[in-house]
């Protein structure tokens, strides 16, 4: 029998809340399959299923089957947990999300994945040292010019994102294990790093391995290829070939997925006009950071109605730019001038990361209460703004922690428009999105500006999203600027 | 655009594994934290006025009685009964160590939120400051202010916690600084509010769980430094009631009657661990 | 080389701690002992001859000999001048030069503090083990007893202690000096109360490594156990632990206060307390000094310590 | 500093034939003034002049003295064949130079009117300023102990202790502990223990703990809740004896509040010393019905009865002084209420134990007493400054082994320190006067009666309780003696059980 890994009618829950829902699926080696979906929609849960991880609290029915060559097929949900977790590593092999949370913070790259050799696998010393290195230059971390320390002899801080994400899937390699679980493994990666993350994936899966991906990145998944599932509010939608799949999904929701991609939203109509107006202008404008120039003599304008993108690789000082135009940061040179009227509580901000942007321990309702006794807005007006944003009032009980992104992202607007903003500056606001809650967003305030004479400034990477949102696009690059 | 209102299975998933995530505190510690606290709080603020014997009442032909007589818990070496010295005691001591730790915390935390809040000169003043005080022994600082008003309260208090707020101080600088690089800081600001709403409404709620379990250590160190003190003839004087200086004064009976001694223990262990129970233990 | 340089800056800020804690101590023993109330030279007589043969005569002696009817400027800048000098003086009381009482006393206390640190030691395993199990029956035991032996004094707690070891078991002495064995009680009677303390912060320590990303990405690596523990469990508790040990550092000066005297052991605290109530100026700033400078340097070995844990601290910060 | 500071502390190992003696006092330093007590109880160093038990003055290192006609010549006739630790003989010269040195010290040899000390041959020469009768006394006092020209560095400071005792210090380590080795040459000839330690343990339950552990074979100045432990056990032998040292209580006699005597009178009768002797000091015998102590011998009067507890009594007494109980039970004369600061310190533990019990027997007559545990020093200042009120200390009337020199100092026209403050007496003055000339046991009895009885009638102080001397020894030790003057351990009578 070849490698194979089979769910079978699997349903997770919490107590009595059945979170996932009967699923069923195949993995066959040379066939990578991804499951995609909002966040919250179970996806997750079923990758920690097929670990033995889930969190406590939680149990998983059903049955998933574990097929390895030359051996009986097992069922792992029935297993003793001591026996699921001699699995980890040799059999199954986790890319965690975020890895350079995921990395040890005191030891170095070489050592990581030199000791699955030494511990995991029972390798000499020497051995492992050296079949450590190999790994490292297999996901190609390896000093092109000689750098001091070399590449390996890093620690995580010392590495970018996407390197922390090879060195993750270096030591996936070590321990061999034939079933690679990636979740969401280009979270927070541009989408430079992102491509060769998913190349990498590609060359894993290639041999005789499985690989299963969580992930809510389209342009993931299509470059994946494989086999896609869609997964919503804990319920598998459909699984189809991904070429099948991205040119006629039968699912509602599989539709609305692939057409919230960017690049597939119909085109904008510019509601600006340039009328003359001004809100805000940066002048001459340059930041360094670290002894390096990230812009200098940077010219801007930003009108009502207008939306403005500023967009560039990442550490290009995108972010520092729009914290310097909404008077968050000095300028190191150059000035900020603000129209007359324009109070520092007009200009807002949305955040990558909606739950960082919320006080974890105060629910929403008394987030927004304390926003109405010091600003006295109506409670009609706050029903008017969380209908408008596709918010249920009883969502308003819980703490940020428990609710998903997209909503999330949303209170934050909806607090954000209690104050009449007529700047507002959407930091990779949708970054961490789904797709579909991506799409809303955008929509949502891209109609804000028309209707309101909002300024959007828009700081993003995405440049398909870019392209279909920005009246104006500031170009940020690693050296210097264009306009 | 008009997208469907929805209470999706979608939104209870991130409601269970918030639940999941988050340690909680196991229900029946915090019970039983809350059952002690009432029980020696009690026992402290309503045993001086429920026990009639008079606590400073000698009777030395009747010293060191034992357990179970007319005075419940025996008498100490003066004949005075246990029962009234130890609610006394515990009154006035645990009274004492809510001030101090009070005159601790509040400048600690204080100034360790604004030398986080702040940074620059002041920041680098404050911690050379903690690091100055840190490196002074504690018992000297303590023996100076008291030399001032030897047997008073308050400068007893003061001197403790001067002593004490440097840990305070540590923590809480630490802890900010962490939590106001968070995004949500700024957005408050933002949002219009001001410092006095981060502080009270955001910071102190989130230092809150670190501090009350330091607190409470504080509370016993407090106590117990009083009791050093008394063993140096410098802190309480006779014949107050107080827990620390009580067991100085038993610690010579110890072989004739062991039991005197630790009874103060007893009630400042006790008041400790209710405390630590309710904090659900966490420091970090 | 970018290492060396930071070396330079530890090093030269913890050396610009240790001048003003000097500057700092000179001048506040110096103010603060003579502003107290109460007599110098009555307090030092006393000190020296004992109230049976204390005198107002006797005082009066002293405090021709000492020079103590000076104006308090002349006295401070004088005390200030030797101090830059590291000239300590000498003890008002006993009349010997402060450096050769200290020698002998920062060696007594020395060995204490060492042997204190090492007994004291012994909390982190329980702690970690604790921690490992959060909320289980190890953790809850460890924590009622670091809360007992907080609710104790030192000096009951070392009456306890030699009632124990000296009178039912009889395996050590009770107190006194000269011997390893006349150290062990004392240093246990700190150690306790020091170990109950690194047993809490070990305990949190390694509860909040077990729940991060980087110790559930290692067991899901496949490492398990006490390989795992070992490998990315302690290092990165130690971190806060060891960090923690400075503040210990402190306990364990001011603990050492009582317990010297209950143990009859020739210390720095015993000394600094002794100095304080006979008004020995330039012994009380001799012990407080030292206190100080050892403080500072405990420190400074916690810092190579922590960098030499936590490679993120050579860079950052 | 810190590496030879570590190193320099690791100590030899002790034999397992050392002697090793414990006590509750420190050395604060090597001068005769401040630890000579150490030095000469510990038999390393020794004075011209010892007591007996009975305090009579027996020989030391002189063997023989005489005084001229006038008295105001005195000749010592010194021991032979005398010599220091490092062998330098003992001679006259030395002496003289040890006495003089004395003199301008801080010791009790300031109190005696000297005119000169010299050497005369073999002899020392004493002239007095005037006649002095009790000076062999003094000279038994550890403040005149002899020293080596070679214990003092070119500053004439001591360095190091080198006398003529029986034993000899090998290491000293301030202010703790004392190792000795026997003086193979000592002039009384060999002495059965050949080695020795003393170790200061400030704590009193630890002190118990060392004799009990079987760490310490002679221990001085047990708690006294310690005794009843330590007599029980098998292995010691426990011995109190009562001291010629008075735990008393100080009066402002020239404060309003006790320049009447019946009001001194009332405080007497108001304390419970029955009660004070049983429950705290646990030894009946050492209620005080006069200030001086059985030890003290014929100043002591033996036929007075216990004081018992008056209270009624005493509430009639200050009624008659015109103190009338307020609202809040203190006692009110002219509005002021009875309130009063009593001063005492800790290093004696006891005292501040008995201020407790004092001030809550003083309440029941309606005396309100703040106690304040602070310095010794304070006593005295505050008698300087006039501001002290009342003091509870415990005074030594044997520091020198005549109580006449204390009681000159204490007692004198001006009052003194440690003894009456705000009162005076001239019969007493002029009794004190006669004994510093009487030599005759006989003439002198009726004066120190005298004194007796007007102290006990006037009550400048209030004795509340005898100081007594607990010491437990191991029983492998045979011929301990315990000396009431704490002149010395008689460690040469001292020798080991034959070995079981």
């Amino acid at each position: 029998m070849s490698l194979s890994l089979r769910i079978e009618h699997l349903s997770i829950r919490a107590g009595l809340t059945l979170l996932v829902r009967d699923i069923s699926l195949t993995l066959t080696a040379g066939t990578p399959l991804t499951l995609l979906g909002e966040s919250g929609s179970g996806k997750s849960l079923v990758m920690h299923a097929i670990m033995g991880s889930l969190p406590d609290g939680l149990q998983a029915h059903g049955q998933i089957w574990l097929q390895l060559p030359g051996q009986p097929a097992q069922e792992l949900l029935r297993l003793p947990a001591a026996q699921r977790q001699a699995l980890w590593g040799r059999t199954l092999a986790l890319l965690p999300q975020e890895p350079w949370l995921a990395l040890d913070p005191t030891m170095t790259v070489r050592q990581q994945v030199q000791e699955v050799h030494q511990q995991v696998r029972g390798l000499s010393a020497a051995q492992a040292r050296q079949q450590a290195l190999d790994n490292l230059q297999n996901v190609a971390l390896h000093d092109a010019v000689v750098s001091q320390p070399p590449v390996a002899e890093r620690y995580p801080f010392q590495l970018s994102g996407g390197m922390c994400q090879r060195v993750a899937i270096a030591m996936a390699d070590a321990a061999g294990g034939q079933v690679l679980l990636a979740d969401e493994p280009t979270k927070g990666l541009d989408e430079a790093l992102r491509d060769s993350v998913a190349q990498q994936l590609l060359r894993e899966a290639a041999g005789q391995r499985l690989l299963l991906t969580i992930t809510h990145d389209l342009q993931l998944a299509q470059q994946l290829g494989g086999v896609i599932g869609v997964m919503r509010g804990g319920e598998l939608l459909e699984v189809t070939q991904a070429q099948q799949l991205l040119q006629q999904p039968r699912h509602d929701y599989s539709r609305r997925l692939l057409q919230a991609d960017p690049g597939r939203w119909p085109v904008r109509q510019p509601s600006w006009t340039d009328t003359g107006g001004q809100l805000l202008e940066g002048r001459g404008l340059s930041k360094y950071m670290g002894g390096r120039c990230l812009f200098s003599g940077l010219h801007l304008r930003l009108q009502p109605g207008q939306i403005t993108a500023i967009t560039g690789p990442s550490g290009c000082g995108k972010t520092t730019l729009g914290n310097i135009l909404l008077g968050l940061l000095p300028a190191d040179q150059g000035q900020v001038i603000r129209t007359s009227g324009l109070t520092s509580l007009q200009l807002q901000k949305l955040y990558q990361d909606p739950p960082s942007a919320f006080a974890p321990h105060l629910t929403l309702a008394q987030g927004f209460n304390d926003l109405q006794r010091r600003h006295g807005f109506s409670d009609k007006e706050l029903a008017v703004l969380l209908e408008r944003l596709g918010l249920h009032p009883s969502l308003l009980q819980r703490l940020p922690a428990a609710i998903s992104g997209g909503e999330l992202q949303r209170m934050a607007l909806a607090r954000a428009l209690l104050l009449k903003p007529r700047l507002l500056l959407a930091d990779e606001a949708t970054s961490r999105l789904d797709p579909v809650s991506q799409q809303q967003v955008m929509l949502l305030l891209g109609d804000l500006c028309a209707e309101q004479g909002l300024a959007l400034l828009l700081v993003s990477h995405d440049q398909a999203l870019v392209a279909r949102m920005a009246d104006q696009v500031v170009s940020l690059e690693a050296h210097g600027v264009t306009a | 655009m008009n997208s469907t209102v929805v209470t999706s299975p979608t939104t209870d998933i991130h409601a269970a594994l918030a639940q999941a995530a988050r340690p909680q505190p196991s229900r029946w510690a915090q019970r039983l934290g809350w059952g002690l606290l009432l029980v020696v709080s009690g026992f402290a603020l309503l045993g001086p006025w429920l026990i009639s014997a008079d606590p400073d009442r000698q009777d030395l032909l009747n010293a060191l009685a034992p357990f179970g007589g007319h005075d419940w818990l025996g008498t100490d070496p003066y004949g005075r009964s246990m029962l009234a010295r130890l609610a006394h005691g515990a009154q006035l001591s645990f009274l004492l160590a809510l001030l101090t730790t009070l005159m601790a915390v509040v400048p600690g935390v204080l100034l360790g939120i604004v030398a986080a809040w702040r940074g620059g000169w002041l920041e680098k003043a404050l911690v050379a400051l903690a690091d100055m005080i840190m490196a002074l022994p504690g018992l000297l600082l303590v023996l100076l202010v008291i030399a001032f008003a030897p047997g008073h309260f308050i400068p007893l208090c003061l001197g403790l916690a001067l002593a004490l707020w440097v840990e305070f101080f540590r923590i809480s600088r630490a802890r900010s600084a962490v939590i106001l690089q968070q995004p949500y800081i700024e957005a408050t600001r933002m949002l219009g509010f001001g410092p006095g709403y981060i502080l009270r409404r955001l910071l102190l709620p989130a230092l809150a769980p670190t501090l009350l379990t330091l607190a409470s250590f504080a509370m016993s160190t407090a106590i117990i430094g009083i009791s050093t003190l008394s063993a140096i003839s410098v802190g309480v004087r006779p014949p107050t009631a107080e827990l620390g200086s009580m067991i100085v004064e038993l610690l010579p009976y110890y072989a004739e009657a062991p039991a005197l001694v630790l009874l103060p223990s007893l009630l400042i262990f006790l008041l400790v661990l209710a405390l630590q129970l309710i904090s659900g233990g966490r420091k970090s | 080389m970018l290492r060396s340089s930071l070396w330079g800056t530890v090093l030269l800020g913890r050396a610009l701690q240790a001048v003003l804690v000097s500057l700092l101590v000179g001048s506040l023993c110096f103010a603060l002992m003579h502003s107290l109330p109460g007599d110098p030279a009555m307090r030092i007589a006393a000190g020296r001859y004992g109230p049976d043969a204390m005198s107002l005569q006797a005082a009066e002696s002293v405090r021709q000999e000492l020079g103590l009817e000076q104006p308090l400027l002349q006295q401070y800048g004088r005390a200030l001048w030797q101090l830059a000098q590291f000239d300590l003086g000498h003890s008002l009381v006993t009349g010997r030069p402060i450096l050769e009482e200290l020698q002998v006393q920062l060696g007594h206390s020395l060995w204490l503090a060492l042997a204190s640190l090492l007994l004291s030691l012994l909390g982190i395993p329980l702690g970690i083990i604790a921690g490992a199990r959060a909320g289980g029956w190890l953790d809850r035991g460890s924590q009622a007893l670091a809360i007992g032996v907080r609710a104790l004094p030192p000096f009951v707690l070392g009456l306890l202690l030699m009632w124990l070891f000296s009178i039912q078991l009889g395996w050590l002495p009770p107190a006194g000096f000269g011997s390893w064995q006349h150290l062990l009680l004392p240093a246990l009677t700190l150690a306790l109360g020091l170990a109950a303390l690194s047993c809490r912060v070990s305990r949190d320590a390694m509860a909040e490594v077990q729940q991060s990303a980087y110790f559930t990405f290692a067991r899901h690596k496949g490492l398990r156990g006490l390989t795992l523990i070992q490998r990315h469990g302690l290092r990165n508790a130690a971190i806060p632990v060891v960090a923690y040990l400075g503040v210990q550092a402190v306990y364990l000066i001011e603990g050492v206060v009582v317990v010297e005297s209950i143990f009859a052991y020739p210390g720095i605290g015993h000394a600094m307390v002794h100095a304080i109530i006979a008004r020995d100026v330039p012994m009380v700033q001799g012990t407080v000094l030292t206190l100080g400078l050892l403080f500072v340097l405990i420190n400074l070995l916690i810092d190579a310590a922590c960098r030499w844990i936590d490679p993120r601290q050579g860079g950052t910060r | 500093m810190l590496a030879a500071a570590l190193f320099g502390s690791m100590l030899t190992p002790v034999s397992a034939r050392t002697l090793n003696v414990v006590g509750p006092w420190e050395m604060t330093g090597v001068e005769a003034s401040q630890s000579g007590y150490v030095f000469t109880r510990m038999q390393v160093a020794e004075t011209l002049t010892a007591a007996d038990s009975q305090g009579h003055i027996v020989p030391q290192l002189a063997t023989a003295w005489q005084v001229s006609e006038d008295g105001l010549r005195w000749q010592f006739q010194l021991r032979e064949g005398v010599s220091f630790h490092d062998g330098t003989p003992l001679t006259a010269d030395i002496v003289a130079a040890e006495l003089q040195r004395a003199h301008q010290g801080a010791g009790v040899l300031k109190q005696v009117p000297v005119k000169a000390i010299r050497a005369e041959g073999s002899q020392l020469v004493i002239e007095l300023e005037r006649v002095f009768a009790p000076l062999p006394a003094f000279l038994a006092n550890y403040s005149t102990l002899i020293l080596a020209p070679s214990s003092y560095t070119a500053e004439g400071k001591v360095s190091q202790i080198i006398a003529t005792g029986p034993y000899q210090i090998q290491t000293m380590t301030l202010p703790l502990k004392l190792e000795l080795k026997r003086n193979e040459h000592w002039w009384g000839g060999k002495v059965a223990i050949d080695s020795a330690s003393y170790l200061a343990v400030g704590k009193g339950e630890t002190r118990a703990l060392m004799a009990q552990s079987g760490e310490a074979d002679l221990v001085f100045s047990l708690l006294p809740v310690s005794v009843a432990a330590l007599s029980r056990d098998p292995r010691l032998h426990t011995e109190v004896v009562t001291l010629p040292r008075t735990r008393m209580l100080k009066l402002n006699a020239g404060s309003a509040l006790f320049s009447d005597v019946r009001v001194r009178q009332a405080l007497s009768l108001a304390l419970d010393r029955q009660g004070m002797a049983r429950a705290i000091l646990r030894n009946d015998k050492v209620a005080a019905n006069q200030l001086f102590s059985p030890a003290m011998g014929a100043w002591h009067d033996s036929q007075l009865a216990p004081i018992p507890r008056d209270l009624d009594k005493a509430r009639a007494l200050l009624a008659e002084a015109g103190w009338q109980a307020g609202a809040d039970g203190i006692l009110q004369k002219d509005g002021q209420p009875f309130q009063v600061k009593l001063l005492t310190y800790s290093n004696l533990p006891e005292l501040p134990v008995l201020a407790t019990a004092i001030q809550a027997q003083l309440r029941e007559v309606g005396i309100a007493v703040e106690v304040a545990v602070g310095n010794s020093s304070e006593i005295v200042s505050q008698h300087r400054d006039g501001v002290l009120q009342m003091a509870l200390f415990a005074r030594n009337f044997s520091l020198v082994p005549n109580p006449l020199g204390t009681l000159l100092q204490d007692y004198g026209p001006e009052g003194g320190d440690w003894g009456a403050m705000g009162w005076s007496d001239a019969q007493m003055q002029s009794s004190l006067q006669q004994l510093q000339v009487i030599t005759d046991a006989a003439r002198q009895a009726p004066l120190q009666q005298q004194i007796n009885q007007t102290l006990q009638q006037q009550l400048p102080v209030i004795p509340v309780a005898w100081s007594e001397l607990a010491v437990a020894a191991s029983r492998q030790l045979e011929g301990v003696q315990v000396d009431p003057y704490e002149l010395s351990y008689h460690l040469t009578s001292l020798r080991w059980k034959s070995e079981e």
